[in-house]
């Protein structure tokens, strides 16, 4: 990944017997030509970099709860230090990693290349996003290093605004800050989309990754402002002593939950829209078939970002809002489990009469299908409204959502590092490693949260340092799967980077995928194509693949190094 | 913050940044040319209209349900508004959309000389405006009504007058803010007008500032009715 | 490639005349505003906020239809203004159902209001 | 983990609420165990069906199927309906409390729940109520929100600063059962719980003398409201300073500003800390506020106090506050 190790690989012999090539990495060294790089794989990898750095410190707060709830009397640090580590395990996860993670990495990287442009339409906006991302970035470890803060990610008020003594304003404005880095990207995605298309790709010719891109974004767009200015107005709060959100000053703490969840409900589907474009890529690739139902599952994207607007009070049935309120917030979120239905049926439909088979991304996928359907079933429960009220606030809800967000977005998430690593390096990983710690991950991530399905029902409140002695053997369970999940995180680690100078050459389309970014040599040129492409067939169309190779782990076929493939 | 992102943005979208432009002139690498360049920028402006629509779109609703909880408190505070301030604003600011859009339109016939005209023009219509805030918001200052520690008010709703105050404050000072950095962008843009950058064949950095421009003026459009009228007439439910 | 393009290629120039005409209007419109805030509606006088949003809704139109050329601008842009306004609506349209909600109770049931009883007919 | 005994996996089960909320979970449950199971299933098969063989030509490419798309989006919709439909109306259920339940007032503060009971008798984290009657609990808090949870009955309010929320339940088992904040309020969260002891009814009376007993709320509130010289402007002669308090629980209120609001407890709340908010029509905003200077048990026992003081709907109550004790 680094600047200094392509050279390395050039001099090695990275394609013996032929002219070394120029691509994205070699064509410049040295820190400044990737600070200032306005190339959109670059910026991608830069956010990978950072990405990655923030899930290690947000697993690590992970490990430290799960530590610490192995023993219900909550002996190994203070409700202090536990409150300020759960905190900002939340803070750190969702809004500096599940949120930019797909889109900001694999969107950043591989949108322009599917829609065959030679980068976004605003690459300096690109930059900048990543640097405003490094920004709120640094005023949230700022915040960790001055000591934390202790409100729960979701800052409700008046805790937050008025009661807690902790940084709650440095925090507050790092995610401010780091939402304009969304903003920025969901914007660049759009305009991309509409404009910067290669000829004869008609939006009915689109990859499924970018139609969910495009609904991720609309999300972006119009759902991030709202959040910027409520976590706007806490910091004003605490600095300036308004008292919007603070009874004792005339205002409301009601307000802000619905300005809060009006962002943070349809934020899951940033999380959650890109890994789903993540599986039909990978699900129609190694089933060797055209995406059943393309169109439905394309529909079903956008009608997940819209409905996904109106749901946001199902965060709120026990608050004190509206009864009636509280219906309409119910129906409609009943309403927006349908889509996310139609697209796990359509996966499963693609699989049918397919020729399917089993390399590290597609056991990511399939993993996704199962936490997916568990996860989503499982949030139906919270948005019956009299279930709600019993599991509202409890472990079922934090197991719920940890379905959702680790077993859907971090498996596609995974499932989108493996399957584009040879594009974006040039170098197969081993095979043998990658189903291994995929397995490993299936089995810690349902060891882990399963039980909290159970605690939950039994009424485990969620932030809880210390609980009933009933509980422990749940809780223990769970903590033994985070262990395991944790080691399945650290493996890929190790072996990705290995690959890095070791792995086998990757050749331009080691899955023989369709698509127009595996037409272009692996790692891709400056500008992506050598030429612009020009699109003739629909996506997804597998029927002329190269005959069906078995994918041999550890060995992906060594293709000579080729500009652009001869295919098509 | 939130307040200067935006014509950064739009300083970025119109991709007007000098040391960016020396070498491929207005149009950039990875467009085919400049129709699609400068769709895209409108679209992208658009967008990011679009998200401010939504940040502005967030303090209106808590202000709105501040006002149907509190009614006669806001509409009390309201009336401690300088209604004539406030529509002398309204109607300078109007002046600068109108020298704005002839800007624009200035460009578009490369008419340089009334270009840069107009944009000065502009920026003195929006000082105008921030000098008589500044009057109204000294004002406040001196009479106690600034939220915060200094808040003083003999009423019996003290404290949800104060609410209505920092609602005031809050709203306008954004606004205010987002006219200091449009401003502040203006005085590139009418440097560059005057070495001659934009014509008919280029123009897009000066409409897309347009765009912000009147969208700024739209939202007091809004802000002027809603905060300072509320306490002018028999509205006040009195 | 741009697929509607060309739109653009050139400059849609707009008679002076028309620029002008929205100004009036708008000045027309500062002066209904003011005029509708100070006048003695009665008993109506509910429908002060109304008219003040009515009345500045128009305007706000003026200046996107003209000053921001969406007239001449591709269909795209009318999406996305009529995006913006639908979720800003959706926002505030639910936020503030939810208060004044909070008076309806499926029982009699004194108990359960809130604080923030009726207060006015006048809706904020 | 008392021995070899593994602890139980479903709460007990002790409110009127608690069997059909429970039906209602297996519900969901036995369909999305099918559905869970049925993918699982499927995805097994169809993974062994169609693995990649040595020699396989190119699969297929279908393109889908517009009547197995209608199919699978009505077929969940209709579902996830009945979800909605039975819910919402249990919910309604849940929230709606029966006619004359015992009253018991709670006041959430960081890191405690206190109790009072019409009675007198106050309690800190625990709370005794009788089996077999409805509850209903007036709830407020002191400083940030709190949320009153109790797993076994299957309910949940959130204890909101600077209004009333309520919940109630009726217990059907006695035993001890845990109390829980639920929503997340500082430091000390994890210990903002406690139990509810549910008795049989003649040992709840026994409790009520026994307890802390000696003044009751009302007769709390009534010493409160002598301190506080309200009587000075809310006596009942005419002419005085403030609107009468006698018989004003649960009446229309004409207001200064136009239009007419119930007094009910928010209100009177609301008239005691916010008094200039909603002028009773005919009066002065003369009253000062008294927040800060009553805490919110404070104001509980005033509004208890007001309210003994007659209720319309109670027929021709007088001044006689010992007629309207309870309020009922």
């Amino acid at each position: 990944m680094s600047e200094q190790a392509a050279p390395r690989r050039r001099n090695r012999g990275r394609y013996e017997g032929d002219v070394p090539r120029e691509h994205y990495l070699n064509v410049a060294y040295g820190l400044k030509s990737w600070l200032l790089t306005v190339d959109h794989k670059r910026i991608a990898i830069l956010y990978l970099l950072s990405i990655t750095g923030f899930f290690a410190i947000g697993g690590l707060f992970a490990a430290i709860i799960r530590m610490e709830l192995m023993t219900p009397t909550g002996d190994l640090m203070s409700s202090e230090v536990y409150n300020r580590v759960f905190t900002l395990h939340g803070v750190v996860m969702v809004f500096f990693f599940l949120i930019p993670s797909i889109p900001a990495v694999f969107g950043n990287f591989f949108l322009p290349m599917m829609i065959g442009a030679k980068d976004l339409a605003f690459p300096r906006i690109n930059l900048a996003s990543w640097y405003i991302y490094t920004i709120g970035g640094i005023f949230t470890l700022a915040a960790i290093i001055a000591g934390g803060v202790d409100t729960g990610w979701t800052f409700y008020t008046p805790y937050s605004s008025t009661y807690s003594n902790s940084a709650v304003a440095l925090t507050a404005i790092g995610v401010f800050i780091n939402g304009f880095s969304s903003i920025f990207t969901g914007l660049n995605f759009i305009v991309s989309i509409h404009k910067m298309r290669a000829p004869g790709l008609t939006w009915m010719r689109l990859p499924l990754f970018v139609w969910a891109h495009y609904a991720a974004s609309i999300i972006m767009i119009l759902g991030t402002p709202v959040v910027a200015i409520a976590i706007f107005l806490i910091a004003v709060e605490r600095l300036l002593g308004v008292g919007i959100f603070d009874p004792a000053l005339g205002g409301d703490p009601i307000l802000y939950q619905h300005l809060f969840w009006f962002y943070s409900h349809p934020a899951v589907y940033i999380m959650i829209l890109p890994s789903m474009g993540v599986m039909s890529e990978v699900i129609a690739c190694f089933s060797r078939k055209r995406i059943f139902g393309y169109a439905f599952i394309a529909a079903s994207s956008l009608a997940i970002a819209v409905v996904g607007f109106l749901v946001w009070g199902h965060h709120m049935f026990v608050s004190g809002q509206s009864a009636y309120v509280s219906m309409v917030f119910s129906v409609l979120s009943m309403l927006v489990a349908v889509p996310s239905a139609v697209k796990v049926f359509n996966w499963l439909a693609t699989l049918w009469r397919g020729s399917i088979s089993f390399e590290t991304p597609m056991l990511y996928a399939f993993g996704f299908l199962g936490l997916f359907t568990v996860g989503g079933l499982t949030g139906l429960y919270l948005g019956t409204l009299a279930t709600d009220v019993h599991l509202h606030d409890s472990y079922f809800i934090v197991a719920h959502f940890h379905y959702i967000m680790v077993g859907g977005a971090v498996m596609g998430y995974l499932a989108a590092v493996h399957f584009w690593w040879p594009k974006m390096t040039g170098r197969m990983y081993s095979e043998f490693w990658g189903r291994l710690s995929a397995g490993l991950l299936f089995i810690g991530f349902n060891l882990t949260f399963f039980p909290q399905f159970l605690l939950g029902y039994m009424g485990m409140p969620r932030r809880y340092h210390f609980y009933p002695d009933e509980w422990q053997v749940l809780n223990v369970l769970s903590t033994a799967g985070a262990s395991i999940l944790g080691i399945a995180y650290l493996i890929p680690i190790i072996y990705l980077v290995y690959s890095l100078r070791y792995g086998p050459i990757a050749g331009p389309n080691p899955w023989h995928a369709t698509g127009l970014e595996w037409t272009t040599a692996s790692p891709p040129p400056q500008h992506n194509f050598e030429t612009t492409p020009t699109v003739t067939e629909e996506p997804y169309d597998y029927s002329k693949a190269i005959e069906n190779v078995a994918i041999t782990p550890g060995a992906g076929p060594e293709s000579p190094p080729s500009p652009a493939a001869p295919r098509s | 913050m939130s307040q200067r992102h935006g014509p950064v943005t739009a300083a970025v979208i119109t991709g007007s940044m000098p040391e960016m432009d020396n070498d491929h002139g207005p149009l950039q690498h990875h467009f085919d040319d400049m129709a699609q360049q400068n769709e895209s920028a409108a679209l992208g402006m658009w967008l990011f209209l679009l998200t401010e629509v939504m940040f502005f779109g967030g303090v209106l609703t808590a202000y709105a349900v501040c006002r149907y909880l509190f009614h006669d408190a806001f509409a009390e505070g309201a009336s401690h508004l300088d209604v004539q301030m406030g529509t002398i604003n309204t109607i300078i600011l109007i002046f600068s959309s109108l020298t704005m859009a002839l800007a624009v339109r200035a460009a578009q016939m490369s008419k340089t000389k009334l270009l840069v005209g107009l944009l000065i023009a502009t920026m003195v219509f929006g000082g105008a405006f921030l000098v008589i805030k500044g009057i109204e918001y000294e004002h406040k200052w001196v009479e106690h009504h600034v939220p915060g520690k200094y808040f003083q008010y003999d009423g019996p709703m003290a404290n949800q007058v104060h609410l209505f105050f920092s609602f005031y404050f809050t709203m306008t000072g954004i606004h205010a803010l987002h006219m200091i950095l449009g401003i502040g962008w203006m005085i590139w843009l009418t440097i560059r007008s005057w070495r001659g950058d934009f014509s008919a064949a280029y123009f897009s950095p000066i409409e897309m500032t347009g765009l912000y421009w009147h969208f700024v003026d739209i939202v007091w459009i809004f802000l002027f009715p809603l905060l300072y009228l509320f306490g002018a007439g028999a509205g006040a439910g009195h | 490639m741009s697929h509607d393009a060309h739109a653009h290629d050139e400059p849609h120039i707009v008679p002076l005349s028309i620029y002008l005409a929205i100004f009036g209007a708008l000045m027309i419109g500062t002066a209904l505003t003011v005029w509708v805030a100070v006048f003695d509606l009665g008993e109506y006088s509910w429908l002060h906020t109304p008219l003040a949003l009515l009345i500045a809704s128009a305007k706000a139109t003026l200046v996107v239809v003209w000053f921001m050329h969406v007239k001449y601008g591709s269909r795209l842009v009318w999406i996305f203004i009529f995006a913006g306004i639908a979720w800003f609506l959706v926002l505030i349209g639910i936020t503030v159902g939810d208060y004044v909600g909070r008076n309806w109770e499926p029982a009699p049931n004194a108990w359960q209001a809130a604080v923030e009883a009726p207060r006015s007919s006048e809706l904020g | 983990m008392n021995g070899s005994q593994l602890p139980p996996l479903l709460p007990p089960s002790a409110s009127t609420v608690s069997g059909e909320l429970d039906l209602l979970f297996a519900y969901i449950t036995a369909i999305s165990v099918f559905f869970a199971v049925g993918i699982a299933v499927a995805l097994a098969v169809l993974a062994v069906l169609y693995r990649r063989k040595p020699g396989d030509g190119p699969p297929p490419q279908i393109h889908g199927s517009t009547a197995l798309e209608l199919v699978w989006t009505v077929i969940p919709l209709l579902i996830v309906m009945s979800f909605f439909v039975w819910g919402t109306d249990l919910f309604f259920r849940m929230r709606t409390p029966p006619i004359e339940p015992l009253e018991i007032f709670v006041v959430g503060k960081q890191w405690m729940w206190k109790i009072q009971h019409q009675e007198g008798p106050r309690e800190i984290n625990e709370l005794h109520i009788p089996v077999g009657q409805p509850i209903k609990l007036t709830m407020t808090s002191e400083d940030v929100i709190h949320s009153f949870s109790v797993p076994a009955f299957r309910v949940k309010q959130d204890v909101l600063p600077g209004r009333y929320t309520t919940m109630w339940f009726e217990a059907t088992k006695t035993g001890t059962f845990h109390l829980f904040c639920t929503e997340y309020c500082g430091t000390e969260h994890a210990g903002m719980g406690g139990s509810i002891i549910v008795m049989e009814p003649n040992e709840y009376q026994v409790w009520l003398g026994g307890g802390g007993a000696g003044e009751s709320l009302t007769d709390a509130g009534e010493r409160l409201f002598g301190q506080l010289g309200c009587a000075t402007c809310h006596g009942d002669q005419a002419g005085a300073r403030g609107p009468s308090l006698t018989g004003v629980y649960n009446s229309e209120v004409s207001l200064a500003g136009g239009g007419s609001v119930t007094a009910d407890e928010s209100y009177l709340r609301e008239s005691i800390l916010e008094p200039a908010t909603n002028i009773v029509a005919g009066y002065d905003a003369i009253m000062p506020t008294y927040r800060g200077q009553i805490s919110e048990e404070g104001v509980l026992q005033l509004v208890a106090y007001i309210r003994s003081l007659g209720d319309p709907a109670a027929a021709g109550a007088t001044g006689a506050a010992a007629a309207g004790e309870a309020g009922q």
